[in-house]
């Protein structure tokens, strides 16, 4: 594609899953951020969790001739298509956390890995609860794939151990406000329940403002996931047992520069770069506060 | 012949409860925390919302016309109140900063949502411009004020006497629960009461008749656009509250909701009949609904099949009913 | 005549009841249509006229009896079957669908199709030309309905009816809303209808067209029917007497009390047409109306008398210029609420579209032009709003099982007298009154005559627009005639005859 | 004068596009890669589905009802036409294993999305539920059914042929072009020259008349709810070959940008009036309103904000325009 030897000043395409968390914030802007400090311009691309919107922007994009894309893809498998589109327009393209089911499409993938750190929490949880008890889990949106990763990771551990017993797994579509409400009836069917593992940190805030009105907050333990600020001081304010942080902003900043390295010229980048996820627990809480 | 008659009859008064009624017994047959006091608090705080919500949107389908905003104007209000309460006002032009009491953010919320629900009802009502559209657009608009004033992010860390109001409890009655009930008294009154209240069932009911009989219906209906944009507004202000953070996304997809307990409540889409206690059932169906599928452990994927049935059922029961009257 | 009683009927109907969730409409009917004959069912408001044609013609399939037709017996599963079977039915309300064309709406049902299976227009414009042309409807079949005045639409229902190979043709208040020639016109088809052997079915309320048409009649009353025989038989006093149940005095004892102060003046009144602003639909009217006088307004369809009521009453006040005066002072309506609070009130030409809300009870209709009267602080008093309702249906004599019955369930007349009571409770100086008998029966309306006659009495000024000569002629003190937007005679009541009015209404612009 | 007169009259005629040309010629104005052939293919390419569900949904509002389902049809649809390329369809109390080609794929897919469009169609007829809670009892159940069907993930590797429909080219157009090309021909001689289409109109119009003229309503809606069913499905299928994959959570508020396509395209949301032709423009305006603001790279939050002025502004314009008739 001859859009890719003209003159003008490069662009860089910032296409993000959803603009609606917190967290997918955090990463589009880092990713824009550093783009533009790198010098380029840089637009940002919601996709509304929507792959169908996704894919438009991928037309488009190609169509106006950026020169890389950073992408947060909406799954795995829905959006390899796009990618091999712009590959084909000569546009590399950088995964960032969530992985496209396809080794040679992306340039290279940076990804955080929901498994395993759903794994790493499975196992703390079996710590703390000492091997027994009631637990519930309140599942993301259930037809993301992000949401089975969580949950399959977790139950990869949990699962060994019969006496940690499920008393009941819902969704709440990793929304605060559902997952309150969940909490709320949850507890209203099952009086005696020890712990709960939940999806993401928008939802383990929310059962803890449920916990919290029930007057149970020492009896039940909170387990969330991505580490967002909020969540974080819970832990070291003792309201959340433990969260798994992510590191969007280390994600997004990388992918632009590798982006930037691919423009000017390289070419060797492994297929996948795995980006630590770390447990957080009250333990190590402290290299994690977010500044004020 | 002529007793089972009367006894038909009595039973039509209640139609629109025996779908409610039915639903009750048997989720209380299947599962024994159904019909427990405390249950039944966490159902009414849970509907609490789509209560305060529905009744404006009762209000505005009354009128013949729909509100597909309520749930970004709910978003932006409550973003508005969290940021108030937290950050103040900043005029960094003339050096000023305004920090804001509770009542304060409160009202700033309030108005704000009120705003929102008059510009509706400006579009619809001066440039003519159909409720559909000028509320979708809305819709938009409100949704995207919301993101660019948090910036995306959540407003959290509100305080002790923020999340009282959602909550807390008085009396022995949650908060939400108090403060729906007043809105829903105030909106029976509203509606049965006042000239206001007449005049839109009247709009409804037949608008060029309403306005030959001297009725502002303009104003009527800038009004009851006002009205629903304040109440949502407050259902904003209580899940602000309760979750004790301002969520940007919040409210996403609550129009179909609140239109849902309106619809299944009685209330006609083409405007004029209907009413406010109408509504709370049909919010009640749907909260109770809920809530039972959710205590019985249903599995994410088969509630919505079920719930999708049983909704069919509870309209198709309450037909069947006010057809014997 | 003679000859014609040993005709065998087309149709028979035995021993038909029908009730609506228990209150019987309809009881123990008997009757009997000859072909070649115009049959016409005649009753009050409410006697069970369409309710019968309806079931004759398929509408209701629940209902107790026999209809036998050429001595079979029949039950339609719908009105097309039964249009099939050539029993055809103009019901009383308007039933043609607003945004298609003419064509469209004549072949609703019965579209002529090419070989392809798509839609012949060509075909289908073809024959709707021929059949306007035969009604003297000069109008384009591509028009869409919403385009016409009522009394055209009127017409096309008349001809959609004619499009079917009939033997048996209803027609239910077909007159209700069109012009005295249309309704001509409509009698010599009818008149070539019955030399073709076609038993026509025909329900007015105007019973001097009854006389003019019709062969025998049915009378019914309160659902059941009370005599039959032939017209050449009777005569108006009989008939009447028959639909009521009582005598009626058939002329009203007018009272004359013209002589009080002046209440309304118009000088150059004029109401430009919003689509054509070199167009007037009021075209420089002067008049003055006292207290206690009734000026009748008569004039042909579309002369523009709708239209002087409604630029009286603010409905159009962009386009309104001229000057009004009341009690002489000169005043500026600019909306309902100004003509409202300058003591005007308005009884609209269509109760169901502008002047009801059909689905709320007869309380709340009653009050809605006044409900400062009976509230306080923006809070309606009950107790107030009944006694005020209850009031109307007393002086008015409103026939309702409850006032707090749904508008939409009561009859015509019954209907426009809670419009006019409506209009009485904002204690209106004037009153205007547009086609305030349309569509009702002799009983209501010698009432409505009465009440005329007693809220002029009262001093109230009233304007009484009507299409029946004989109506302006028995209520009105003075009378003006409107032709095409322009006023073009005023005579009093002594100078004025039928003859001299359709004179003046024929006018036409140089 | 007079000239002047004429030549608004002529205007007039054209008044729905006149929103659109603006549109078009600010946007090529403002960035000079609008104006372009890849782009418009784009902006055509991108619409398609909408335009394919919205003529459904064109043709349930003008017979006066409404369709919220379309969606989570379009996402079952997909899944099943996905599941079945795939893996077939196994029946293991006898034994039997059915695969099935492409063409048996597809024609199962749309036979589902039909059958349900028909059980919409039958609660709504049969059993008198308002069109508003059965399809959003429907919009439920399908999702659910949905989520039951692909357990949550998505379906994907479908082959080249599949792949096709929704990305290849021929004749120099895309495939979902064409297709909605075709569908939108289809419906335009379906309304204006066929005897189902005077009836919808007519049905929409004023239904105690079509009653009263022998119209077979319920069948005729019971057809209309069809073919909005099968329509959903055929959107179902462009998307899941685009991304070579059938999403569980596709098509979610699809029914409210296929509603503002209709409803822009000065279709009346009370039935009887309204053109297909008017429902392409609607989708085109939301079409390219999206296409130009990213092309304009505004920021996503203000793209909301100034998509709802614009909605509005177009709708205004239109009404404006049209007044002058
Ligand atoms: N669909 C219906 N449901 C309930 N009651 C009805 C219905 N249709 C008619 N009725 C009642 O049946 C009675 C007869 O009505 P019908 O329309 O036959 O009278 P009508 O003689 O035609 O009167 P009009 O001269 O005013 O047309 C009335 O009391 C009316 O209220
Ligand atoms: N021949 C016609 N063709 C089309 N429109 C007409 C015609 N005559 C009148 N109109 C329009 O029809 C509308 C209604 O007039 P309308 O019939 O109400 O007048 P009217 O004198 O009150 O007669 P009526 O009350 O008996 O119907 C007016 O806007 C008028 O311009
Ligand atoms: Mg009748
Ligand atoms: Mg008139």
């Amino acid at each position: 594609n001859e859009n890719n030897v003209d003159n003008s000043p490069k662009k860089m395409a910032v296409i993000i899953s959803t603009l609606n968390n917190p967290w997918f914030v955090v990463l589009a802007e880092s990713a824009a951020e550093k783009a533009r400090e790198l010098g380029y311009e840089a637009t940002i691309f919601d996709s509304q969790n929507n792959s169908a919107k996704e894919a438009e922007h991928f037309d488009n994009v190609i169509a106006m001739g950026y020169s890389a894309i950073l992408f947060n893809p909406t799954d795995a498998d829905g959006s390899v298509l796009n990618v091999k589109r712009a590959k084909e327009a000569g546009i590399p393209t950088f995964c960032m956390d969530r992985e496209i089911n396809s080794r040679d499409a992306a340039a290279t993938q940076l990804l955080s890995d929901n498994f395993s750190g759903c794994v790493k929490l499975g196992q703390y949880f079996v710590r703390q609860m000492n091997k027994k008890g009631n637990y519930v889990e309140i599942l993301g949106l259930v037809g993301d794939n992000n949401t089975w990763n969580r949950s399959n990771g977790f139950h990869s551990v949990v699962d060994e151990f019969t006496e940690l017993k499920m008393v009941a797994q819902q969704s709440a579509d990793f929304d605060r406000n559902k997952a309150m409400d969940m909490m709320e009836t949850i507890m209203q069917a099952n009086p005696d329940i020890d712990a709960v593992f939940c999806g993401n940190d928008a939802m383990a805030m929310g059962a803890y403002q449920a916990i919290l009105a029930a007057g149970k907050k020492d009896k039940i333990k909170v387990f969330g996931f991505d580490g967002a600020d909020d969540a974080v001081r819970g832990v070291a304010e003792g309201k959340i047992a433990a969260t798994v942080m992510q590191f969007p902003v280390l994600m997004a900043q990388t992918s632009a520069e590798l982006a930037d390295q691919y423009i000017r010229g390289k070419r060797d980048f492994s297929s996948k770069t795995p980006v630590e996820v770390i447990l957080i627990t009250p333990e190590n809480v402290d290299q994690f506060m977010p500044e004020k | 012949m002529a007793n089972i008659k009367d006894i038909k009859r009595n039973l039509a008064k209640f139609q629109s409860v025996i779908a409610l009624l039915i639903m009750c017994i048997v989720l209380s047959f299947l599962s024994d925390r159904f019909l427990t006091g405390e249950n039944a608090w966490n159902v009414m705080r849970q509907i609490s919302v789509n209560v305060v919500i529905s009744v404006g949107m009762t209000l505005v389908i009354l009128t013949g016309g729909i509100d597909l905003s309520v749930g970004s104007i709910l978003a932006l209000a409550g973003a508005v109140t969290a940021g108030m309460l937290k950050f103040g006002a900043e005029f960094t032009d003339i050096n000023l900063y305004v920090g804001f009491t509770l009542v304060g953010a409160l009202v700033g919320g309030t108005l704000v949502g009120t705003f929102l629900g008059w510009f509706n009802g400006l579009t619809i009502t001066r440039f003519k411009v159909p409720p559909f559209v000028a509320t979708l657009a809305m819709l938009t608009i409100a949704r995207g004020l919301t993101m660019l004033w948090t910036g995306g992010f959540p407003i959290t860390g509100l305080g002790d006497s923020m999340a009282f109001i959602g909550t807390g409890w008085f009396l022995g009655i949650p908060m939400p629960v108090w403060i729906s009930a007043v809105v829903v008294l105030a909106a029976v009154v509203l509606t049965k009461k006042t000239k206001l209240g007449r005049h839109i069932y009247a709009i409804g009911g037949n608008e060029t008749a309403s306005l030959l009989s001297g009725l502002k219906i303009k104003r009527v209906k800038m009004i009851v656009y006002s009205i629903a944009g304040a109440l949502s507004a407050i259902g904003g202000i209580i899940v602000t509250s309760r979750l004790d953070s301002a969520q940007p996304n919040a409210g996403m997809g609550f129009e179909l909701d609140s239109i849902a307990a309106v619809v299944i409540g009685g209330t006609s889409l083409s405007g004029g009949k209907g009413t406010i206690m109408g509504t709370v059932q049909g919010a009640l169906i749907i909260g109770i609904l809920n809530n039972g599928l959710v205590l019985l452990n249903v599995s994410p994927f088969w509630q919505q099949v079920i719930k999708g049935f049983v909704i069919l059922l509870a309209v198709i029961v309450e037909k069947m009913n006010s057809k014997e009257k | 005549m003679e000859n014609k009683k040993q005709i065998k009927p087309i149709l028979e109907i035995c021993n038909v009841s029908k009730d609506f969730s228990g209150v019987y409409a309809l009881r123990n009917i008997d009757m009997q249509i000859f072909p070649g004959m115009v049959t016409a069912v005649i009753g009050e408001n409410g006697a069970g006229k369409s309710t019968l044609m309806k079931i004759i013609s398929g509408v209701h399939q629940q209902y107790k009896g026999n209809v036998w037709l050429k001595g079979e017996a029949t039950s339609f599963k719908n009105p097309k079957e039964a249009a099939e079977k050539g029993v055809v039915i103009i019901h009383q309300e308007l039933n043609l669908i607003p945004h298609l064309s003419i064509t469209e709406n004549l072949f609703l049902g019965n579209e002529i199709t090419g070989k392809s299976g798509l839609l012949d227009y060509a075909q289908m414009h073809k024959k709707a030309k021929e059949l306007l042309t035969r009604l003297h409807l000069n109008i384009n079949s591509r028009t869409a309905i919403n385009q016409l005045r009522v009394g055209q639409q009127q017409m096309v229902e008349i001809a959609r009816a004619l499009l079917f190979d009939s033997k048996v043709l209803i027609m239910d208040e077909p007159t209700s809303a069109i012009s005295d020639q249309e309704v001509e016109l409509l009698f010599k088809i009818i008149n070539d209808l019955k030399t073709r052997g076609v038993a026509v079915v025909y329900i007015s309320h105007k019973l001097n067209e009854l006389f003019e048409i019709a062969d025998r009649y049915e009378v019914l009353r309160d659902g059941q029917k009370v005599g039959s025989g032939l017209m050449m038989d009777t005569n108006h006093d009989q008939l009447v007497k028959m639909m009521v149940g009582r005598d009626l005095a058939s002329v009203l004892n007018k009272d004359q009390h013209c002589d009080g102060d002046e209440l309304l003046r118009l000088e150059n009144l004029c109401l430009q047409n919003p689509e054509n602003k070199r167009d007037y639909l009021v075209d420089g009217v002067n008049f003055s109306l006292h207290k206690g006088e009734v000026l009748g307004v008569c004039g042909l369809m579309g002369a523009g008398r709708t239209e002087l009521l409604e630029a009286i009453f603010g409905l159009h006040p962009k386009y309104v210029s001229g000057k009004i005066f009341i009690e002489n002072k000169p005043i500026k309506i600019s909306n309902v609420n100004d003509a409202i609070k300058a003591g005007l009130a308005l009884v609209p030409e269509d109760r169901k579209l502008q002047g009801l809300i059909m689905n709320m009870d007869v309380e709340k209709n009653t009050s809605l032009a006044c409900l400062n009267k009976v509230s306080r602080y923006n809070f309606i008093s009950r107790k107030k709003e009944k006694a005020l309702s209850r009031s109307y249906i007393n002086s008015l004599n409103t026939k309702v099982p409850s006032p707090n019955i749904e508008v939409n369930k009561l009859s015509g007349g019954n209907q426009q007298k809670v419009v006019i009571a409506k209009w009485l409770a904002t204690n209106p100086k004037i009153l205007l009154l547009d086609e305030p008998t349309r569509g009702i029966d002799v009983g209501a309306k010698i009432e409505i005559y009465k009440l005329i006659n007693d809220l002029a009495k009262q001093g109230m000024g009233i304007v009484v627009v009507s299409s029946e000569l004989p109506e302006i002629l028995a209520v009105s003190d003075n009378i003006l005639v409107l032709s095409e937007s322009k006023l073009t005679g005023e005579f009093s009541r002594s100078e004025a005859s039928e003859e001299i009015l359709m004179h003046a209404a024929l006018i036409e612009k140089e």
